[in-house]
């Protein structure tokens, strides 16, 4: 039998002024069980503790039932009061009388009623507690950090420094993601080539990180601080430690017309290529969809120039296993399709672009060599309409767009309208706006000066339709502060397209067993509170998988990510919750049903020996809970058709023996 | 003769992150519901065991509703996708025996919902109270 | 195989090649259209208020009709489809709509069953291009050919699923088959004036006038359509270049047109 | 808002099914609005005016019976208010006023030609007429 | 009325006793009286050829003999399935509940099982003797004679025959069957198409009837539990002598559900019922609701495949649904 302290509060008048306490107190002190009863104004309080922890002594406690607050506020205050008076945190259980009871209802008999209830059925619960120790398991102190994009870089370089393993896999033939593809940034102007490039060196040259490159995640398994990853390296067929990178491979090679990805396609490549000069490896890739040598054996043109003798057209994709402590999702985002958005014109003009592809065609090293002409004709354009919230901001029932604002876009406009007036002052640049969104530091500042030093047109109303005329296009667009409707013939149209996470994001998640929203980025463990962790324990979030970010706040969520892995590298042990499932072998059937509900794989079987009550011994297939990969959801337990399966913390006794309080 | 009011006995199994987060909102936004109403905490919807619901009755309980988090946003990922089945399982053979489908419900309630859990159990509430005393259910050796 | 077909007033009347040679080619291509039987005007537009019952009885009926023979229903003017099938989507998805409209229907209820084609899509998803082209006797080779959707067959596009209703391919797609040239020019999909041109033609010649300019522009020599109206308001804003039903060009190519002369 | 006013909004919101409220001001319905020039009142107007319950001038403003009912404004809004929508059901709300029809079968004769198709005849009277 | 008679399974047994294959057979002997025929373990020729039985009696399903045999028999053990019994065995595969390794499962065809309920309310008490065949020979101590025709005294579960065809066997004998389709869940829906007074009122009069003598459990394929919760004490509902209604509505329902998705619907929980209440129409709900909800599935069709209730999508029917749709 246990000695059960009663601990009733009255969190001021939150509690007293609807429920009587005193008359809880006395009731619950003639329950079974039931040793010591006592209210006070805050049990939370030192004070509240020092009774609590006192009571326990003197009355020899064996459980305590404090009826307060929800649990979800005080519970582990009052574990850690029980355990610094030497009781088992679990042997304490809450009766919620404030949230479920004294706030909702207004009469103090009916309050007083209901909290003598509730606080019985916490009583009948703690009779059947049980002491509860959390297990423990070991952590392996290499991080695996997945996108090898600035949010991976910066979380990669972070945990290398404080001293662990790191390995980034990306799935491109090189590291640096968006941000290399960009010109410069907002709101400083810095080019993102000469503050990204030295940070990819950085990541090759530092001893700690081992980069896979076009490269993918296809199977994780275990659990938070013993993960075991499956990483396949895709056949680039360049042996990637001979390669010197020196390009005479995609210089020789003949076959021209591959479409450049890197360019956004607004230009070409050669089958075998090196994305851009300062890859991270700088290691050449053939790609197998266009090189003949491949499709059909003719040619090895790359393989005779190739002094170092590193071309191999016979690799195979080759697959890694690994054993990680943690995992950094830093999967990125992309520009949505403009496929259905045509009254933009998109598919129907080569002069519509996205932003991402002006930024290209502004960029030096993009296939304009940085000059501004348009991809139709090559003609410098005279007149520039920007779009923005292209497939943002819509309406949940509409097909085509995102619900969420893309956050970037306002900023990297007002950069584009800014750079063009600045190197052409002769260009004319229009801004049509729903809203101009620019909170950031110095960000709003950056808008004025593209509208006043720089002379902008910015206007309020959005794009109705595009018509290609001859070399021009038609922009017909609303004036909503004017109430007018304009007509511009503009020569090249930009749209602000909306950002949506990688499509790898979404089956990495299931891997992980990390939940995403509806548009598919990751969520956080906690909106506010645990913004960079994932509710799966061990994974960390960095970068615009998990909600559209801009370079700034993507490299603090990065460093942010980075020391949370480090504090969990840095452990030892983890110690989890003792709250976990547990079968009892004499009653398993071996029969699957609680690993086939199982979401952590928690669950395994092995075939064990039982000594008969006959002296004979069997053998039967039990089922085993690994503890550290639990969660304790318990659904194990229903599954389980002989009840051999029950929860710690939540047993069927425990909750049947609520029920009974209850209903009594 | 004095006639007393009718109050039913309503058990809620909810889950420990979003409906108990949900009811807890209704706390802190001082919505009301009836006291008839008691709250067990589980840490999933998944938890709960269709014997503890056919306990429940069994024991005098007028309704039992389960509250989970809704289809998608388990904490777990996917206990509440069992509790749906399991319980339209149950409460269909509860109802081809002629229990009254009134008595039993699932309802998704998510942390941020604390007005649907107020209302909810009120409308609950009001529907079993309609019924009156569970006969067909209950065990009478545990009535007084 | 067989279809319900619903040829609606215009085309028994002023726009009647729409009508014959739409059956005629069906029959070159393999397709008997089996016109309803009794039937009403469909109401040349589709009111979009909730509370408009009456005027889309006709509609129903129409589809009623299709059910109860079995078949799908097949239509040819932009307007008739428009209207069947925005009903038909209205008593699919709103039950009291629905609900209202059962009580005025003197036999069984009718809850959007019927599958609707526009010709156009009968030819696209029932017939195959590869059919068209096989039967295709008098290639239009050389011809430049600018589509003219308008507004009906495209929006509201959530109901009509037609095509991309900015972007459309499926008349161009006819041109090419037949051998001729699609030309693709911006104001396929603007609006020609509609019904407007009965109280303000003014503003109709307006709005044909650049429809007309952009397929000139782009090189049309001649406008294709599926709509009588459009038809019309072309022709009355002074088009210069001839603006033809598709089913008279489908005719043309597959060798049936003369046959109706006669 | 006056209760009248409130009374004509309601009936305009339920007649029409649109709900103003989740329009974000972006403009593009009138961007989009090939009629926009004829029209006193543009579609993001008449969004935004049946929202604030002043229906009045849009009662009787031409701009009703400008609209093509040509669905571009439904087609291209990002928050799916349809506009289209609305004018249909301020227009129904002005033409079911006793008297308030715009055509009778007298007017027709003089508006149409040889050429004129059955299919513009019915649409009119649908549109001007209740 | 079986086409395979008895000699020839006798004949198969004792040479695959003899030659070492198995060593041992499950197989039907009889009991008190001819029609009383109970599940042994035939170890040797001479058991075989005196005592083992087969005719129109031998209803009883070996597949769960084998959960406890297969641990403590050392080599084979030859037992007997009719179609209904494979997918038992085939469930029982699926729950890991034997070896199959050490089982030779021999089909046999099955033209259908009598009810001996359905001859006594013909005949009366007093039966002292039965010759079973397509025409069954009944003699009562009261030196009365009958013939009825077997077809007219089927098992419940017989008539409404789901499978002729074996889904699980080793070897086969005489000829294979097909999947039958039954109107085994018209009563179901008869029920379910009453008023809920009148549904209670049925199954109150039902189950009021139930002695709980637990032999709907222990013969049921599906309970194989190393320890059922009726007997666990911890577990809540152990087993008690029957107090009042709902004590019994909650022991089958619990029961039901248990099996629920896992029930082959075999049958034999109504056979033997002693108090012949239709215990089968409680698992037929479960089985037509999940074939309704979640798609079609028969439990031991395939080993292997995941049930309903260990499974799901994400577009489940949610429960405030079931009502009109399980109606329907």
């Amino acid at each position: 039998m246990q000695r059960i302290g009663v601990f009733v509060c009255w969190c001021g008048s939150n509690i007293a002024g609807t429920v009587d306490v005193v008359a809880v107190a006395e009731a619950l002190k003639k329950e079974p069980g039931v040793v010591f009863s006592a209210n006070y104004q805050y049990m939370c309080s030192q004070a509240g503790q020092d009774l609590i922890k006192q009571a326990v002594k003197e009355h020899n406690l064996t459980g305590i039932v404090v009826c307060s607050c929800s649990p979800r506020m005080h519970e582990a205050t009052f574990r850690k009061t029980a355990a610094a008076a030497g009781l088992n945190p679990y042997m304490v259980e809450i009766a919620n009388i404030r949230e479920q009871c004294s706030w909702v209802h207004k009469e103090m008999p009916i309050g007083t009623e209901k909290a003598i209830i509730l606080g019985k059925a916490a009583i009948a619960k703690v009779n059947l507690n049980v002491p509860l120790t959390p297990g423990e398991s070991p952590v392996t102190k290499r991080a695996l950090v997945i996108g090898g994009g600035i949010a991976g870089i910066q979380t990669a370089l972070d945990i290398a420094d404080a001293g662990f393993e790191v390995d980034i896999v990306e799935k491109k033939p090189t590291i640096g993601g968006k941000m290399a593809q960009l010109d410069k940034t907002f709101p400083t102007l810095d080019c993102a080539a000469c503050i990204l490039t030295p940070k990819m060196v950085d990541v090759a040259q530092n001893e700690k990180i081992r980069i896979f490159s076009y490269s993918e995640v296809t199977e994780v398994k275990g659990f938070v601080g013993n993960f075991d990853v499956k990483i396949k390296k895709k056949a680039r067929y360049v042996k990637e430690e001979l390669c010197t990178g020196c390009g005479a491979c995609t210089e020789k090679c003949p076959m021209k017309k591959v479409p450049n990805d890197f360019n956004l396609n607004m230009d070409t490549k050669r089958a075998i290529y090196i994305p851009f000069a300062q890859a991270v490896p700088k290691v050449a890739t053939i790609d197998p969809d266009y090189c003949n040598m491949l499709k059909n054996g003719k040619c090895g043109v790359c393989s005779k120039v190739c002094t170092a003798g590193a071309i191999d057209y016979t690799q195979k994709d080759e697959f890694i296993e690994e054993k990680y402590g943690a995992i950094v999702v830093a999967t990125g985002f992309n520009p949505i399709s403009m496929d259905k958005f045509d009254e933009f014109a998109y598919n129907q003009s080569k002069d519509v672009i996205t932003s991402l592809e002006f930024e290209r065609l502004t960029n030096a090293a993009g296939p304009t060599a940085g000059k501004l002409l348009r991809p139709s004709d090559g003609k410098h354009p005279e007149k520039i309409v920007f779009v923005q919230c292209v497939g943002s901001r819509c309406d949940a029932c509409n097909e085509k767009g995102k619900e969420y604002c893309s956050k970037i876009c306002c900023m990297y406009t007002a950069k584009h309208a800014m750079l063009t007036r600045d190197k052409y002052p002769d260009t004319d640049v229009t801004v049509f706006y729903i809203d101009v969104r620019t909170p950031g530091k110095n960000f709003d500042e950056f808008y004025r000066r593209a509208v006043e030093e720089y002379g902008v047109h910015y206007i309020k109303g959005m794009v109705g339709k595009v018509s290609p005329e001859g070399d021009k296009l038609m922009v017909q667009a609303s004036d909503l502060l004017d109430n007018k409707q304009l007509k511009i013939e503009a020569d090249l149209v930009v749209l602000a397209a909306a950002i949506e996470p990688d499509k790898s994001a979404r089956p990495l998640a299931t891997m992980l067993t990390a939940s995403m929203d509806t548009n598919d980025f990751f969520t956080e463990a906690h909106p506010k509170l645990r913004p960079v962790e994932s509710p799966t324990a061990g994974v960390f979030l960095s970068g615009a998988c998990q909600g559209p970010k801009d370079i700034p706040e993507t490299v603090a969520q990065a460093g942010a990510a980075a020391s949370k892995v480090i504090g969990l590298l840095a452990k030892d042990k983890l110690t989890g919750n003792p709250c976990v499932a547990h079968s009892n072998e004499l009653m398993c059937n071996g029969c699957s049903s609680c690993e086939r509900v199982c979401p952590y794989g928690a669950i395994t079987y092995e075939d064990k020996e039982f000594r008969m009550p006959d002296r004979t011994t069997q053998i039967r297939r039990i089922a085993v809970v690994n503890p550290a990969v639990c969660q304790g959801c318990g659904c194990c337990t229903v599954a389980c058709p002989s009840g051999a399966m029950d929860l710690k913390g939540f047993a069927s006794e425990q909750i049947m023996a609520e029920v009974d309080a209850i209903c009594k | 003769m004095q006639v007393k009011e009718y109050k039913p006995l309503i058990v809620a199994f909810c889950c420990n992150w979003c409906s108990y987060a949900g009811a807890d909102l209704a706390g802190n936004n001082r919505l009301n519901y009836p006291a008839d109403v008691k709250i067990i905490r589980v840490p999933c919807s998944c938890r709960v065991n269709p014997m503890f619901v056919l306990r429940a009755f069994q024991r005098g309980a007028d309704g039992v509703i389960l509250c989970g988090c809704h289809p998608g946003d388990c904490h777990y990922t996917s206990g509440n996708y069992y509790t749906r089945r399991r319980m339209a399982l149950l409460f269909s053979m509860l109802d081809y025996l002629g229990i009254e489908r009134e008595r039993t419900r699932v309802e998704w309630v998510s942390a941020a919902e604390g007005a649907k859990f107020a209302a909810t159990m009120n409308d609950f509430a009001e529907k079993v109270a309609a019924l009156g005393e569970n006969k067909r259910l209950e065990d009478l050796r545990c009535k007084k | 195989m067989k279809f319900s077909y619903f040829p609606g007033c215009t085309l028994k009347n002023k726009a009647k090649d729409l009508d014959i040679y739409a059956r005629k080619c069906a029959e070159v291509l393999g397709v008997t259209l089996e016109e309803i039987e009794n039937w009403q005007c469909c109401g040349g537009v589709f009111t979009t208020a909730k509370d408009e019952v009456a005027t889309k009885l006709s509609s129903v009926r129409i589809l009623k009709d299709a059910q109860k023979n079995n078949l799908d229903l097949v239509t040819v003017c932009s307007a008739c489809h428009n209207v069947v099938k925005q009903t038909n989507y209205a008593m699919q998805n709103d039950a009291e709509f629905a609900s209202k409209v059962n009580r005025y229907m003197a036999e069984d209820e009718y809850n959007g069953e019927t599958k609707i084609y526009h010709y156009l899509e009968l030819i696209r998803d029932v017939i195959g291009y590869d059919k068209v082209k096989e039967c295709v006797v008098n290639p239009l080779a050389g011809k430049k050919i600018a589509a003219y959707y308008g507004c009906l067959l495209l929006r509201p596009n959530s109901v009509m699923r037609m095509d991309d209703p900015e972007n459309p391919t499926i008349i161009e797609d006819l041109i090419k088959a037949l051998g001729a040239t699609p030309v693709v020019y911006s104001y396929r999909n603007e609006c020609c004036g509609g019904y407007v041109r009965m109280e303000s033609p003014e503003l109709a010649v307006k709005k044909s006038n650049t429809v007309i300019e952009s397929a000139k522009k782009a090189g049309a020599e001649v406008i294709v359509t599926a709509c009588p109206l459009c038809k019309y308001n072309l022709e009355k804003s002074g088009c210069d270049i001839p603006v033809v039903y598709l089913t008279e060009l489908l005719a043309e190519a597959l060798g049936v047109k003369e046959d109706t002369n006669e | 808002m006056s209760n009248s006013k409130k009374y004509l909004r309601e009936e305009i919101i339920r007649i029409s099914g649109v709900n103003p409220k989740k329009c974000m001001r972006c403009g593009k319905c009138s961007a989009t609005c090939p009629a926009y020039d004829e029209m006193e009142y543009h579609p993001h107007q008449f969004v935004y005016m049946v929202e604030n319950g002043n229906i009045e001038p849009l009662l009787e403003s031409e701009s009703l019976y400008r609209c093509l009912t040509c669905f571009a404004c439904v087609e291209r809004c990002p928050r799916s208010v349809e506009p289209a929508k609305l004018v249909e059901a301020v227009r129904l709300a002005a033409v079911r006023k006793q008297g308030n029809n715009r055509m009778t079968a007298n007017d027709v004769p003089e508006l149409i030609d040889d050429e004129t198709p059955q299919q513009l005849i019915v649409s009119a009277f649908r549109k001007y007429t209740k | 009325m079986q086409k395979i008679t008895r000699d020839v399974l006798v004949e198969k047994a004792v040479s695959l006793l003899e030659n070492g294959s198995v060593s041992c057979v499950l197989g039907w002997k009889k009991g008190e009286f001819d029609y009383d025929i109970t599940p042994a373990v035939f170890e040797s020729k001479e058991e075989l050829v005196s005592d083992f039985i087969f005719d129109d009696f031998c209803g009883a399903n070996f597949s769960k003999y084998l959960v406890q045999k297969t641990r403590k028999v050392e080599g084979k053990i030859l037992v007997f399935l009719k179609p209904c019994d494979t997918y038992s065995f085939n469930q029982l595969l699926t729950e890991h509940r034997f070896d199959r390794e050490k089982v030779y499962a021999v089909g046999i065809p099955c033209e259908g099982m009598v009810d001996i309920g359905k001859i006594k309310a013909i005949t009366g008490d007093g039966i002292s003797s039965i010759v079973c065949g397509d025409t069954i020979k009944v003699n009562t101590i009261y030196d009365e004679s009958f013939d009825i025709n077997a077809k007219d005294v089927l098992l419940e579960r017989c008539i409404n025959c789901k499978s002729k065809k074996h889904v699980a066997y080793d070897e086969l004998i005489g000829e294979e069957g097909e999947v039958i389709e039954s109107n085994r869940f018209d009563e179901v829906a008869r029920l379910e198409a009453m008023t809920p007074d009148e549904r209670f009122a049925f199954w109150q009069n039902e189950l009021s009837k139930c002695i709980r003598c637990n032999a709907c459990r222990d013969v049921c394929p599906a309970c194989t539990c190393e320890k059922c919760v009726f007997n666990n004490p911890k577990s809540g509902v152990e087993n008690k002598a029957p107090a009042n209604e709902f004590e019994e509505k909650m022991f089958h329902i619990i029961r039901a559900f248990h099996v629920a998705g896992r029930c082959t619907d075999c049958g034999e929980c109504s056979r033997v019922c002693p108090q012949n209440i239709p215990l089968h129409l409680l698992n037929r709900k479960f089985i037509k609701d999940i074939d309704s909800f979640y798609g079609e599935y028969q439990a031991g069709a395939e080993v292997g495949s995941r049930a309903p209730l260990v499974n799901y999508t994400t577009e489940d029917i949610e429960p405030c649904d079931v009502f009109e749709r399980g109606n329907d």
